[in-house]
């Protein structure tokens, strides 16, 4: 620490002010506050863990999950190195990336983008069309596709971000969609209309194709995953980051510090564009394919709805909101699917046959009744434990 | 000759459509700033309700009359379903735009899921009445019926939205209400009456787009809706919130672009040519919606 | 052409160009003029204390000064140089500072963070991605946290304090910003009694210390008296009067425009 | 001194209890993205007259009013004619017999004077247009005319007109002259006067003069609570205590600047 004055307790990111600091942050808006002065600091005391310490053991632990040969009855069909339970948790995994890449705009900027499906779509389709076209090896189209995405999230970006609010929601939207028209048309018999792209395994590493490499394809989610969330993670605690978060809270206010706003936008604009494409190349070997149902609307409302779930701009929000929507959107397949099912009477069976309508009623439901998210929580409970603690004495 | 006129009357039904849309969603975003994502939903119950009327209610089963009562009964579904949704599911979120938005998102993920798994995701051919049904020869070129049919509905919704607007208590209070919410409650007036009942209408002309739709495209998908509404944004971005005649002009300038694009082009670039004029007039005019909601979203 | 023409005519004519120098400066809006032909310029390490009633144009005068909005006729000049056309950010890089009327800090940050991000967007280290954001502060955050007397909050969140604390807060990430001229827009507005005191020492040293040039709307009159060294008055978008205090104070035109005893 | 409207007649007629004010207010709280703007306000409107509510900018004149009105979130408790109307959303309040000048006049810029007019209008209400144009007879020649193009001064006008569309129980009228030029000053406060002799007022203002024209009770605020509350003649005639309550005080303040 280069700063006499901070004392030792002070965290040494800016990011998370309840690891030291003795001041508790008064409620945002108490409208049910007590009613004189600002509810006095609750400053217990945590523990004293390293702040990298969960993100360390969070990593370990995903690196060492195929390893585990653990029957989890109910969650997962077989134990977990299973080829099919690694498939599923590579997907959840490589959305965790995704998600959380558009959590950087949308939870950590407030910059309302519905286009977010493009990039990712693009690093996809590029590196598929450079596969099939100019028959690249994967190792050559990889980092080309990404490149492609990100430049088309930097153009993109230069022109939406010139407009703010809804109207960069709506320009977002249309850019996507024109991709997604593209895509479905079709030109010149490329982009294999509705029917999409599939993998060509010759021009993929041995090691990345086949059910029993079903681990490598796993653990190269997993660090596709923790590269999107160390970067953002990264990028949200140097000083380009708390500009960031200056712009989510009043932009305006920024722009009087002397900062010019855009190209701080456009740089998370492409930052985010980027770790979307690169997430694209990583869901084209997991799926073996690519479908133009990644190019859709529909698809960045369901990043919209994960980021949600789990509590935009927070650290673990976008992963664990991921996580649990992709896991459940293949599961609640699955028990369609089951025995069982079949048995129940059709009017239960239809709406339970769509995951999406069970997902999305599932999500309007915590709109109201979890605000703020899975990662919110915690927090929650723990109001309201204080608020109950509260009530004995009188406040003076 | 005969194709510019084929064109101009397609373009013409399309820009009907959109204007069914778009009104309800710029007069809900005018006054409430909700960015109604389930928009496209009503639609799609719109285009199903009439759709299954036609097949299991008799009066609104054949080719003639009926067919009016299929496009009631899909309306009527419609605009029941904005009604609740806007009173169970906006409502209790008053004042909160982002949750609002999200409610609305969750609901456009959910009811053509819903209407997939009941109805399946294939498209089901909707009935052609008689007076939908062959072409009109105008100027020398072949015009299809269902094209008329389309401008005449949307010319007379957009009549009665402009009465509604200009001459009723209830226009007068939406026409306030978008100036300022806050102080029309001030006045005495429970401004969330007026949100329902926009809200309805909206659903109402919506479901209308949907059940007419299924006449203009021969058939109802459950993702029909969500590709008309990103159109239907397009048209309230370029025509503002102002006005409903300003609605109007967008959704005809939209639907004639992409229909003589698609024609005179590529298939698809239409399409895309759309997108870039938005970009363009999102650049080059700094006001209407685009200052207005800069500050109030996000 | 930096020879702006000095209403008090105190300012010799040898010296430097004047600190701010406004000409003819006027804004209206769909037909109301809000600020109208403002002509006035201002001494480097002045206090000037812009006064008039409500609603008289002192903000939107500020808002111009500062670039938030562009003025329909005349110019502005910061040191000489016409800045008419140039975006805030620009004319905060020359050394232009100032706070709003209703409190604004970055509500989700720290008290640290805020002044941090003012210390950075002065030091130039905000694209600096590489580094983490504590160790890009630096002392400065410390000292001028120490300067409003707000070091004690200095971990809470903005969002969460109180009125006065914010303007302290509102001046730190000011002076984080080392600027050369500052605007202050009622910094004493919903401040208790007690405050006031506090805030105007403290903005009595920011002047000396920091030898700035000062523009302040406040409706305290013994603050101005004391720390003034002309008073503006406006008056429907106008300036009424620009001279020392007691001289405008005594114009019977301001007393009534500002006392209302036109009744 | 000039008389005062209200204040004498009521008395004489005895139409409120004594005692029992016409608002009362108690503990009121209004906490605005985490600052604490309103720190338990506790006034009461006599059921006649006008009340001036004063204070230096910021010290949360405006907020009060608008938590009054159930406009901003608040705690405590509104007493209107003796029945708590706290939990009543703001419409409800307005309709029962408030009328509701705000600071920034709050005219519909798109709407017409008459249909400004007749939003105003309540139902089963008889709205006394004879009244308002006769006060304001420049509201019925511009009548067809859109609200955003009149004057400042015609604007505040329209909204004063508004608010004495309906027969009200109490009229809050939050700066009528602010950013007006001092001829239309003077016709504003006319309204004011006349509009006082028929309604209680609970009037924001920051021109003492007219203050000193029309208020019977004045109720100081400073930094979100109640600092001096009484007759409105005996504090403007205490120089040293309006110029310490209010930050400014008469003419009083040139002299004594002279003499520094």
């Amino acid at each position: 620490m280069d700063t006499p004055q901070s004392t030792a307790a002070a965290p040494a990111g800016g990011a998370a002010p309840a690891v030291g600091g003795a001041e508790e942050a008064a409620p945002r808006t108490p409208a049910g506050a007590p009613a004189d002065g600002p509810p006095g600091a609750e400053g217990t005391r945590r523990r004293r863990i390293p702040r990298w310490a969960v993100p360390a053991a969070a990593v370990v632990l995903l690196a060492l999950l195929p390893f585990s040969t653990l029957p989890v009855p109910g969650v997962f069909e077989g134990p977990l190195n299973s080829p099919a339970t690694l498939q599923l948790l590579a997907t959840c995994l490589v959305f965790a990336g995704l998600a959380t890449s558009y959590d950087l705009l949308y939870g950590r900027l407030g910059l309302l983008s519905f286009g977010h499906a493009l990039y990712f779509a693009s690093g996809a389709y590029f590196a598929a069309l450079l596969m099939e076209l100019l028959r690249l090896p994967l190792a050559a189209a990889a980092p080309l596709a990404v490149a492609g995405g990100t430049l088309l999230a930097l153009l993109l970006g230069a022109v939406s971000l010139r407009v703010s609010g809804i109207a960069l929601a709506m320009v977002t939207l249309a850019f996507a969609q024109a991709g997604s028209i593209l895509v479905v048309r079709d030109p010149g018999r490329a982009t294999g209309g509705e029917e999409g792209l599939s993998l060509e395994a010759d021009l993929v590493p041995d090691a990345l194709v086949g059910v029993f490499n079903t681990a490598n394809l796993y653990w190269l989610a997993a660090a596709y995953a923790v590269l999107a969330a160390g970067a953002v993670w990264w990028l949200d605690s140097t000083p380009t980051g708390r500009v960031w978060r200056g712009i989510r809270a009043n932009e305006r206010r920024v722009a009087v510090l002397g900062l010019n706003p855009y190209p701080y936008k456009l740089a998370a604009f492409t930052v985010a564009g980027g770790l979307a494409s690169l997430g694209g190349v990583a869901y084209l070997v997991v799926s073996g394919g690519v479908t133009p149902v990644v190019t859709t609307a529909e698809f960045t409302l369901t990043l919209l709805v994960m980021v949600a779930l789990g509590g935009a701009g927070t650290r673990w929000g976008p992963v664990l909101g991921a996580v649990l929507y992709t896991y459940l959107d293949h599961r609640l397949l699955d028990v369609a699917a089951s025995d069982g099912f079949e048995r129940l009477p059709a009017a239960v069976q239809a709406p339970l046959s769509q995951p999406l309508f069970i997902l999305g009623m599932l999500f309007v439901a915590m709109v109201y009744f979890f605000p703020g998210g899975l990662a919110a929580l915690p927090a929650r409970i723990g109001a309201a434990v204080a608020r109950r603690r509260r009530r004995g004495p009188p406040p003076d | 000759m005969s194709t510019v006129v084929l064109l101009l009357a397609t373009g013409l039904g399309l820009g009907a459509l959109y204007f069914l849309i778009a009104s309800g969603l710029s007069l809900i975003f005018g006054l409430m700033d909700v960015l109604n994502f389930a928009h496209g939903a009503f639609l799609t119950v719109g285009g199903y309700a009439a759709w299954w009327a036609s097949v299991h209610l008799p009066f609104a089963a054949g080719g003639g009359w009926g067919f009016l009562g299929a496009v009631a009964f899909g309306t009527a579904a419609g605009t029941a379903a904005a009604f609740l949704v806007e009173l169970l599911a906006i409502r209790p979120l008053y004042g909160r735009h982002r949750e609002q938005i999200l409610v609305t998102v969750g609901l456009s993920l959910a009811v053509p899921a819903l209407v997939q798994g009941i109805w399946g995701a294939d498209p089901l051919t909707f009935p052609r009445p008689d007076i939908a049904r062959g072409t009109v020869g105008v100027l020398g070129a072949a015009v299809p019926r269902d094209r008329l049919l389309l401008v005449a509905v949307a010319a007379a919704v957009l009549g009665g939205l402009l009465l509604f607007v200009r001459r009723t208590r209830y226009g007068l209070i939406v026409r306030a209400g978008v100036e300022d919410r806050a102080m029309v409650t001030a006045l005495g007036i429970d401004v969330r009456k007026a949100f329902t009942l926009v809200f309805a209408i909206g659903g109402a002309a919506a479901s209308l787009a949907g059940a007419l739709g299924g006449l203009y495209f021969g058939v109802v998908t459950p993702t029909q809706g969500v590709s008309l509404l990103i159109f239907a944004f397009i048209v309230v971005v370029i025509g503002g919130t102002a006005s409903i005649t300003g609605c109007a002009l967008a959704s005809v300038a939209v639907a004639m672009i992409q229909q003589f694009a698609n024609y005179y082009t590529v298939a698809g670039l239409g399409d895309i040519a759309v997108v870039a004029v938005l970009a363009a007039v999102l650049l080059t005019r700094q006001g209407g919606l685009t200052t207005r909601t800069a500050e109030r979203v996000a | 052409m930096p020879t702006a023409p000095t209403p008090a005519g105190a300012a010799a004519d040898a010296a430097p160009a004047p600190a701010l120098a406004l000409e003819d400066l006027s804004w209206s809006v769909g037909g109301a003029v809000i600020v109208d032909g403002v002509t006035l310029a201002v001494r480097g390490n002045e206090f000037v204390a812009v006064i008039g009633p409500n609603g008289a144009g002192k903000t939107s005068l500020f808002n111009l000064v500062s670039g938030l909005t562009r003025p329909t006729r005349g110019r502005v000049l910061l040191g000489g140089a016409d800045v008419t056309r140039e975006r805030p950010y620009r004319r905060t890089r020359r050394g232009l500072g100032r706070t709003f009327q209703t409190s604004s800090v970055f509500a989700d940050l720290s008290v640290e963070e805020n002044v941090g991000l003012a210390a950075q967007a002065r030091s130039g280290e905000s694209h600096r991605f590489w580094r983490r954001a504590s160790s890009a502060a630096g002392p400065e955050t410390a000292e001028v946290l120490e300067l409003v007397r707000l070091s004690h909050r200095r971990g809470a969140e903005a969002g969460g304090l109180s009125h006065g604390d914010k303007r302290k807060l509102e001046l730190a990430l000011l002076l984080a910003r080392e600027p050369e001229l500052i605007l202050l827009d009622e910094p004493m507005a919903g401040v208790s009694a007690g405050e006031v005191g506090e805030l105007t020492g403290v903005i009595r040293t920011v002047q000396r210390e920091r030898r700035c040039t000062v523009l302040m709307v406040e409706h305290h009159m013994e603050v101005l008296l004391e720390l003034a060294d002309r008073l503006a008055v406006m008056h429907h978008g106008a300036l009424l009067a620009f001279a020392d205090p007691e001289t405008a104070m005594a114009d019977p035109q301001v007393q009534a425009a500002y006392l209302g005893e036109s009744l | 001194m000039t008389e005062k409207p209200g204040a004498a007649a009521a008395a004489a007629e005895g139409g409120a209890l004594p005692g029992e004010p016409l608002l009362r207010v108690r503990g009121l709280h209004v906490w605005i993205e985490g600052s604490h703007i309103l720190q338990g306000v506790d006034l009461a409107v006599p059921a006649s007259g006008v009340t001036a509510l004063l204070g230096r900018n910021g010290v949360g004149k405006t907020t009060a009013v608008k938590a009054v009105l159930g406009l901003v979130p608040r705690t405590g408790e509104v007493l209107l004619e003796g029945r708590d109307i706290t939990a009543r959303p703001t419409h409800e309040i307005t309709a029962s017999g408030v009328g509701y000048v705000p600071e920034d006049r709050g005219v519909f810029n798109g709407l017409t004077v008459a249909e400004n007019l007749r939003l105003a209008e309540r139902p089963r209400g008889r709205p006394r247009y004879g009244l308002v144009h006769e006060l304001f007879p420049e509201l019925r020649k511009r009548a067809g005319q859109a609200a955003g193009t009149l004057s400042g001064g015609q604007q505040q006008m329209l909204a004063i007109g508004r608010a004495l569309l309906n027969e009200n129980r109490l009229l809050v009228v939050d700066e009528p002259t602010k950013g007006l030029a001092p001829r239309v000053v003077a016709e504003v406060a006319d309204a004011v006067a006349r509009a006082a002799a028929g309604v209680p007022v609970l009037l924001v203002e920051q021109n003492l003069a007219l203050v000193r024209r029309v208020a019977d009770e004045a109720v100081v605020l400073d930094a979100g609570r109640v600092v001096h509350t009484g007759p409105a003649a005996e504090l403007l005639e205490d120089a040293e205590r309006t110029r310490e309550l209010l930050g400014v005080s008469r003419a009083h303040n040139a002299e004594e600047g002279e003499g520094r």
